[in-house]
């Protein structure tokens, strides 16, 4: 047992208030960048450009009545906002931010992440169910199909990287990326051949589609389909449960942009080699991923259950099989070639 | 928000759209029958916003049922007053003065793209798209801000007045619509079509969604872009020439499949029909005056005469009798989306809900239109 | 020294590391008891499936402290993350809530049933704390290279069992689940 | 052996297992619905592989064995739960009920 | 399986155009009016709510109580009263009330009117808690305007 | 789902109720509740050119639960009456009301004597806040309405007045 028990209890402290603060203000972020994609300024009142708006909000939220509703599941309604939340913060924990900034070394930080964000989906799940609202009960079963229907090939191509890199250790992972941008798995072409080049752009694909997928974020909300199911699992959720929830997605957006980061983009690895890497770099991409989240939103249209499912069971999965394959395949070639 | 039900031991459950849902545009409930995801039944239950307006028409004089024709479809407002102006004038035999005609065409054109652009917005809010909403309002601001210049209000314009309409344009009105059509023109490949129409996500979810054979239209009454949308090419401003309709050159966009997308094709044609319109009354506009000469109180003579003019949603007609009195003895109207949702509970059955309210979006409903 | 059962027999001091991690392990099997009890005893079956998931976690933790993380951690994306929530979705599909109570109409069943349970719990750990297990001397290490060289060499037939086995699982259901079923 | 020293004996484990098995087993017999079964049955395969664990941690000379053990375990429990799911949905759909007492065709 | 390829690409395609619409879109100016600190100049013929004309000779108001706008109104919101004062021909204008809550702003008074008397306001921003604000006596209101 | 009325302010520290106040008044979450035309203004003023999200108060709520003020925009009817005041119920507290057009005021044009279908106005069911005439308002009538509603929250206004010109 390390005795250094402190460190992980501060890291712990500072992921907890980088976690709150993100998922504080990300829905200015969000709401602010909404309003400059549709050419208007967004909150702008309170406080400096608006910085204070999640600050009222938060007020407001906290000293709303707590009410619930009749023929309610009340223990499960109160639970399911804080299950939403706890994954989310939980996995923060197991992100390194830079080669030196980290709890401790957890040798299956992948995996943990992924069976803390399968906790995740129980939230909407029971959420949806105790609310004992029909459009809750249907969000709830839609977010269920598609959360499955997704975590396949978000696994598969994470297990794509996990026999690239040799280790399920995100921080092995974003070091074996070290040294400039050609490195980093979006493109391996140092070390790796020109095929894998050509893979991997289309296996970001897959993962950044199903990382949105799962964060039940637009266009893939089915969750909380508004014009569908007025707000989803959240229909009966005021004051903070409400709260909570919205700030478990944000978080689970942060948690999906650092595996991103750290799968793909070399984690706080910079660009070029002559620039030093560091905690900045990993903090600017995972922002740059959160923006492109949130453009996204902003874009499409939402797809429909039917569809999102054959978008997954159709194409993703299959085409993430063949990118296994295929990995495996010059993986071996390699072997032998060397 | 529901009313709770309890579920039935069978497999359907009643979901209750409305009064009040985002997806109703209003206050129009949809009693739905659901097998799962899938809708068994449907039924929309009207009523929530009868503002009795056949009953004021009925207790006032012509001229005060006037504000009302802008309150029953408040997107195309002018439409209406169109229509009942075309009616009393017909009843009346009042003769409208050319300028007056013209004018009367571009502002109802005007109106009825500013009428698309929020039933584009609104139905891409619908899908899910919320900034495409936002285009079309910056779009729309533009026309509500002519109008306003010549109307005097935003939404609900009173303009119309028997024999012609209650103010002159002038030349500011006329070089601000030629920008804006020069500014809708441009947006419209980008915003529109590339953003939104091109979208894969929005075509797999309009196509081959809610086919409306011609026969159901017919059975139903349906009009307008709905009518259009299944491949029959029946305009009022074509087949029933009003107006100066006939003096124009245009086309009637239809389309034959019949489904979501046609419907959205057909508007969003439409819209550069309407340009088309614009400019071609602002090239031929005359001088002269706006307003006929008219009595203060009108009394025409007893009988029963019927105008109908194409709204944004379709045929808007209205059936005036007189009794020579000041008022109408009695005003029927005839509003295009009380037929068109009519049609809603038949094809929306074996539908799934997200797929039911694209077509309910498709329709374009306003309530109170349907309500009266 | 893996030969015992009990290792040291001096109790560390609560405030140390060791202290602090047998304090959570005391917490972890807290949640695996709260979560079983719920699932058996609850009267509403979603609050069950919920103590469920409780239960899983808690064993996730327990396996973690039987110096497994990797069986840890699919034991969490496998029970949690997939059975319970299977589980729930049955829940959701089929009646929501049984309008006769949970148990079984017998006057009978339920303390058969306690006492079936109390029996076996009793004979079990008795068996257990009685034996004079024998401990072998570690030859390997018991790590994830490990399990895997020996899920695709000495097992491999097992393994190989095993897939077909969910295969035909995946396939049932599906069956199962299809027919009835009007529409797509 | 004091409180805080638990995690250290094997005994400790065991007894987890029986207890999770224990409360399987009341589950099986007292529960009224196949839904409720299922679940007990889940506490019952979760005792057995606590138990694998705790043999393979204390014991057991090839680590590997025990894990591996409990990793079949969880698939088959996840088959298992797909198929009893899937016949619970099909029960319903032809009796709507899950309630075994209701299950009697087959008497007569 | 045709199909299958284009739909993916295209898709993709079309996934990416929408991206680059709106992109730009974010690095463009706001259109927005800042409304508390923007003030917007209202139209000419905007119609507000109606007030009384101010005579420019006489500084009062042109009306004659003729009664007419009070029958024009579609929803019955003017109330005009007046009265002869001794030795003169005309009426004089007393009250005149507007119940602006059912108002339709149809025109129709000012439309009515021969004299000139009314004419619409530009009050384009009102709001009150309370709701007896928006009858207005409106010769009182063009006293106070003096 | 009725609701209990709690006192809105639990904590009597003025300092405290003064930075609540100020929390709830930046935070105006509207419902998306339109009934007829004064709801496409309602959607004009969160739109583009008048943008309601700069007092934060674009966050237009579909479910009651999360929503603190209603924009009563429109006619109600006597058979939509109920459902409003369910609505307005399932709000949590607390909760203001903007009734918004001459309709949602008093009945507006539609108050007339052969009036058999339309409610007088919001107040005969629900406790209003802030009234805002005009047939329909213009946006910027919306936002001021917002202002006074914050004015009334907070007791102050942030804003210049605006006097029309």
């Amino acid at each position: 047992m390390d005795t250094s028990i402190w460190r992980p209890i501060l890291y712990l402290i500072g992921v907890m208030a980088f976690a709150g603060v993100n998922a504080a203000w990300l829905g200015w972020c969000e709401r602010k960048g909404a309003g400059h994609i549709q050419r208007r300024i967004g909150p702008k009142e309170v406080g400096p450009y608006g910085l204070l708006q999640p600050l009222a909000d938060g007020i407001k939220l906290m000293t709303k009545q707590l009410l619930v509703p009749q023929g309610v599941d009340g223990i499960l309604f109160r639970v399911a906002p804080v299950l939403a939340m706890i994954p989310a913060i939980t996995s923060m924990v197991a992100i390194p931010f830079s080669a030196t900034f980290h709890a401790r070394p957890i040798e299956l930080s992948v995996l943990l992440i992924f069976a803390l964000a399968s906790i995740g989906m129980m939230a909407i799940l029971l959420g949806g169910w105790a609310s004992n609202n029909k459009y809750s009960l249907i969000s709830a079963a839609r977010s269920v199909s598609q959360n499955v229907a997704y975590e396949i090939p978000m696994l598969i191509t994470v297990i794509t990287i996990v026999m690239l890199s040799g280790s399920m250790n995100l921080e092995e992972i974003a070091l074996q990326q070290k040294g400039g941008f050609w490195n980093w798995y979006i493109f391996p072409i140092a070390g790796q051949s020109i095929a894998q080049a050509i893979i991997m752009p289309v296996s970001f694909l897959i993962f950044f589609t199903c990382s949105v997928a799962e964060t039940n974020r637009a266009p893939f909300d089915m969750a909380e389909a508004e014009s569908e199911l007025i707000a989803g699992h959240m229909t009966e959720y005021g004051s903070m449960g409400f709260g909570l929830f919205m700030m478990g997605e944000y978080l689970n957006i942060v948690v999906g942009a650092c595996l991103t980061a750290i799968l793909f983009f070399g984690g706080w690895d910079s660009p070029l080699p002559f620039i030093p890497s560091g905690v900045l770099w990993f903090v600017l991409k995972i922002y740059l991923l959160i923006f492109t989240f949130i453009w996204i939103r902003w874009t499409y249209p939402r797809t429909q259950i039917y569809k999102l499912l054959n978008l997954s069971w159709k194409i993703l999965i299959p085409f993430s099989l063949a990118i296994l394959l295929l990995t495996a395949v010059f993986i071996k070639i390699e072997g032998i070639l060397i | 928000m529901t009313e709770p039900i309890l579920c039935t031991p069978d497999e359907t459950f009643v979901l209750n759209l409305g009064p009040q849902h985002p997806a109703t545009h209003g206050v129009l409930r949809v009693k739905l029958t659901m097998d799962g995801e899938y809708i068994v039944e449907a039924e929309p239950v009207l009523g929530y916003i009868h503002r009795m307006h056949e009953k004021m028409a009925e207790n006032g004089t012509f001229a005060q049922f006037m504000p009302n024709t802008p309150r029953m479809d408040y997107l195309s407002a002018l439409s209406f007053n169109q229509g009942y102006c075309m009616a009393v004038e017909r009843a009346a035999g009042i003769e409208v003065p050319e300028r007056a005609e013209y004018i009367r065409t571009i502002t109802v054109e005007l109106n009825r793209i500013s009428s698309h652009l929020l039933w584009w917005g609104a139905f891409i809010l619908d899908l899910g798209g919320f900034t495409p909403l936002l285009y079309a309002f910056d779009d729309r601001e533009k026309i509500l801000d002519l109008l306003e210049h010549v109307t005097g209000s935003r939404l609900t314009y009173c303009y119309y007045r028997f024999g012609g309409v209650y103010n002159d344009i002038d030349d500011e009105f006329i070089t601000g619509t030629r920008e804006f059509i020069k500014r809708l023109r441009s947006r419209m490949p980008t915003l529109y079509h590339d953003l939104v129409t091109g979208n894969i996500i929005l075509i797999k979810r309009l196509k081959d969604i809610g086919h409306i054979s011609p026969e159901v239209c017919r059975k139903y009454g349906a009009t307008g872009p709905v009518l259009r949308g299944s491949g029959i090419e029946y305009d009022v401003r074509k087949n029933e020439p009003y107006s100066i309709y006939p003096e124009l050159d245009f086309d009637i966009p239809h389309y034959p499949e019949g489904d979501c997308m046609a419907r959205y094709m057909v508007r969003m044609d439409e819209i550069e029909q309407s340009l088309r319109i614009i400019e071609q009354s602002l090239d031929k506009l005359p001088g002269g005056p706006v307003q006929a000469k008219v009595p203060k109180t009108l009394k025409p003579p007893a009988g029963d005469c019927y105008a109908a003019v194409e709204a944004a949603k379709g045929t808007f007609g209205c059936r005036l009798i007189c009794d020579g009195d000041k008022g109408p003895y009695r005003l029927k109207l005839r509003s295009p989306c009380f037929s068109n949702l009519s049609l809603f509970g038949e094809i929306a059955e074996g539908m799934l809900l997200a797929d039911a309210l694209a077509v309910m979006g498709s329709l374009d409903l306003v309530i109170p239109e349907i309500d009266r | 020294m893996q030969t015992l059962f009990c290792q040291p027999a001096a109790s560390p001091s609560l405030f140390s590391a060791e202290g602090f991690v047998g304090l959570i392990f005391l917490l972890t099997i807290t949640i695996v008891i709260f979560g079983a009890a719920i699932a058996t005893t609850s009267k509403r079956l979603v609050r069950c499936v919920a103590g469920l998931a409780v239960a899983f976690t808690g064993v996730a933790g327990v396996y973690y402290f039987l110096l497994s993380p990797f069986v840890a951690m699919m034991q969490m994306l496998i029970y949690v993350g997939a059975v319970s929530i299977l589980i729930a979705f049955a829940v959701m599909m089929a009646s929501p809530e049984s309008h006769k109570g949970t148990y079984r109409g017998g006057v009978l069943a339920g303390p058969i049933g306690f006492s079936t349970g109390v029996i076996f719990f009793a004979a079990l750990s008795i068996l257990g704390l009685k034996t004079e297990w024998q401990a072998f001397p570690r030859q390997e290490t018991g790590s994830i290279e490990h399990v895997g060289m020996a899920f695709l060499t000495t097992y491999s037939l097992v393994f190989e069992l095993i897939s077909i086995v969910l295969l035909l699982a995946i396939i049932g259901a599906l069956v199962l689940a299809r027919r009835g079923r009007s529409r797509v | 052996m004091t409180i805080l020293n638990l995690y250290n004996c094997l005994g400790t484990y065991l007894v987890l297992g029986a207890l999770l098995f224990g409360f399987g087993i009341y589950g099986l017999v007292a529960r009224r619905t196949l839904i409720g079964m299922l679940i007990a049955s889940e506490l019952v395969l979760a005792g057995s592989s606590v138990n694998f664990m705790a043999f393979n941690r204390f014991l057991a000379p090839d680590p590997a064995v025990g894990q591996i053990f409990t990793l079949f375990i969880m698939a088959i429990a996840a088959a298992e739960a797909a198929i009893a799911v899937s016949i619970v949905v099909a029960v319903y759909r032809n009796y709507k009920s899950i309630d075994t007492e209701d299950l009697v065709d087959l008497q007569g | 399986m045709n199909e299958y390829w284009r739909d993916i690409l295209y898709g993709t395609k079309s996934l990416l155009i929408g991206l680059k619409v709106t992109g730009p879109e974010f690095f463009k100016p706001v259109i927005t009016e800042q409304y508390p600190h923007f003030v917007p100049v209202m139209k000419e013929r905007f119609r507000g709510h109606i007030e009384l004309t101010r005579n420019e000779e006489t500084g009062g108001s042109n009306c004659v109580v003729c009664g007419m706008c009070q029958r024009a109104c579609p929803s019955s919101c003017i109330t005009v009263e007046g009265e002869k004062p001794e030795g003169s021909k005309k009426k004089v204008l007393t009250r005149y009330i507007l119940d602006f809550t059912k108002c339709s702003l149809c025109g129709s008074c000012v439309e009515s009117c021969n004299f000139n008397a009314i004419q619409f306001s530009r009050e384009y921003n009102l709001a009150s808690t309370n709701k007896s604000d928006y009858i207005f006596d409106l010769v009182k209101r063009l006293e106070e305007q003096r | 789902m009725g609701t209990e009325k709690i006192p809105s302010s639990i904590v009597q520290f003025a300092s405290l109720d003064k930075l609540l106040g100020l929390g709830r008044a930046n935070s105006l979450w509207p419902m998306t509740f339109g009934l007829a035309c004064c709801a496409i203004e309602m959607m004009a003023a969160g739109a583009g050119r008048f943008d309601l999200a700069r007092f934060g108060a674009e966050v237009f709520r579909p479910s009651p639960r999360q929503s603190d003020i209603m924009i009563v925009a429109g006619t109600i009817t006597k058979k939509m009456a109920p459902a409003v005041k369910t609505l307005y119920d399932q709000m949590p507290e607390p909760k203001w009301v903007i009734a918004m057009g001459n309709c949602a005021i008093s009945g507006g044009p539609f108050k007339v004597e052969c009036n058999y279908n339309v409610v007088e106005g919001a107040d005969q069911i629900i406790p209003v806040d802030v009234y805002i005439p005009g047939c329909p308002p213009r946006p910027e009538a919306l936002i001021e309405g917002i202002l006074v509603l914050e004015e009334k929250i907070t007791g102050k206004r942030r804003w210049p007045r605006v006097e029309p010109t």
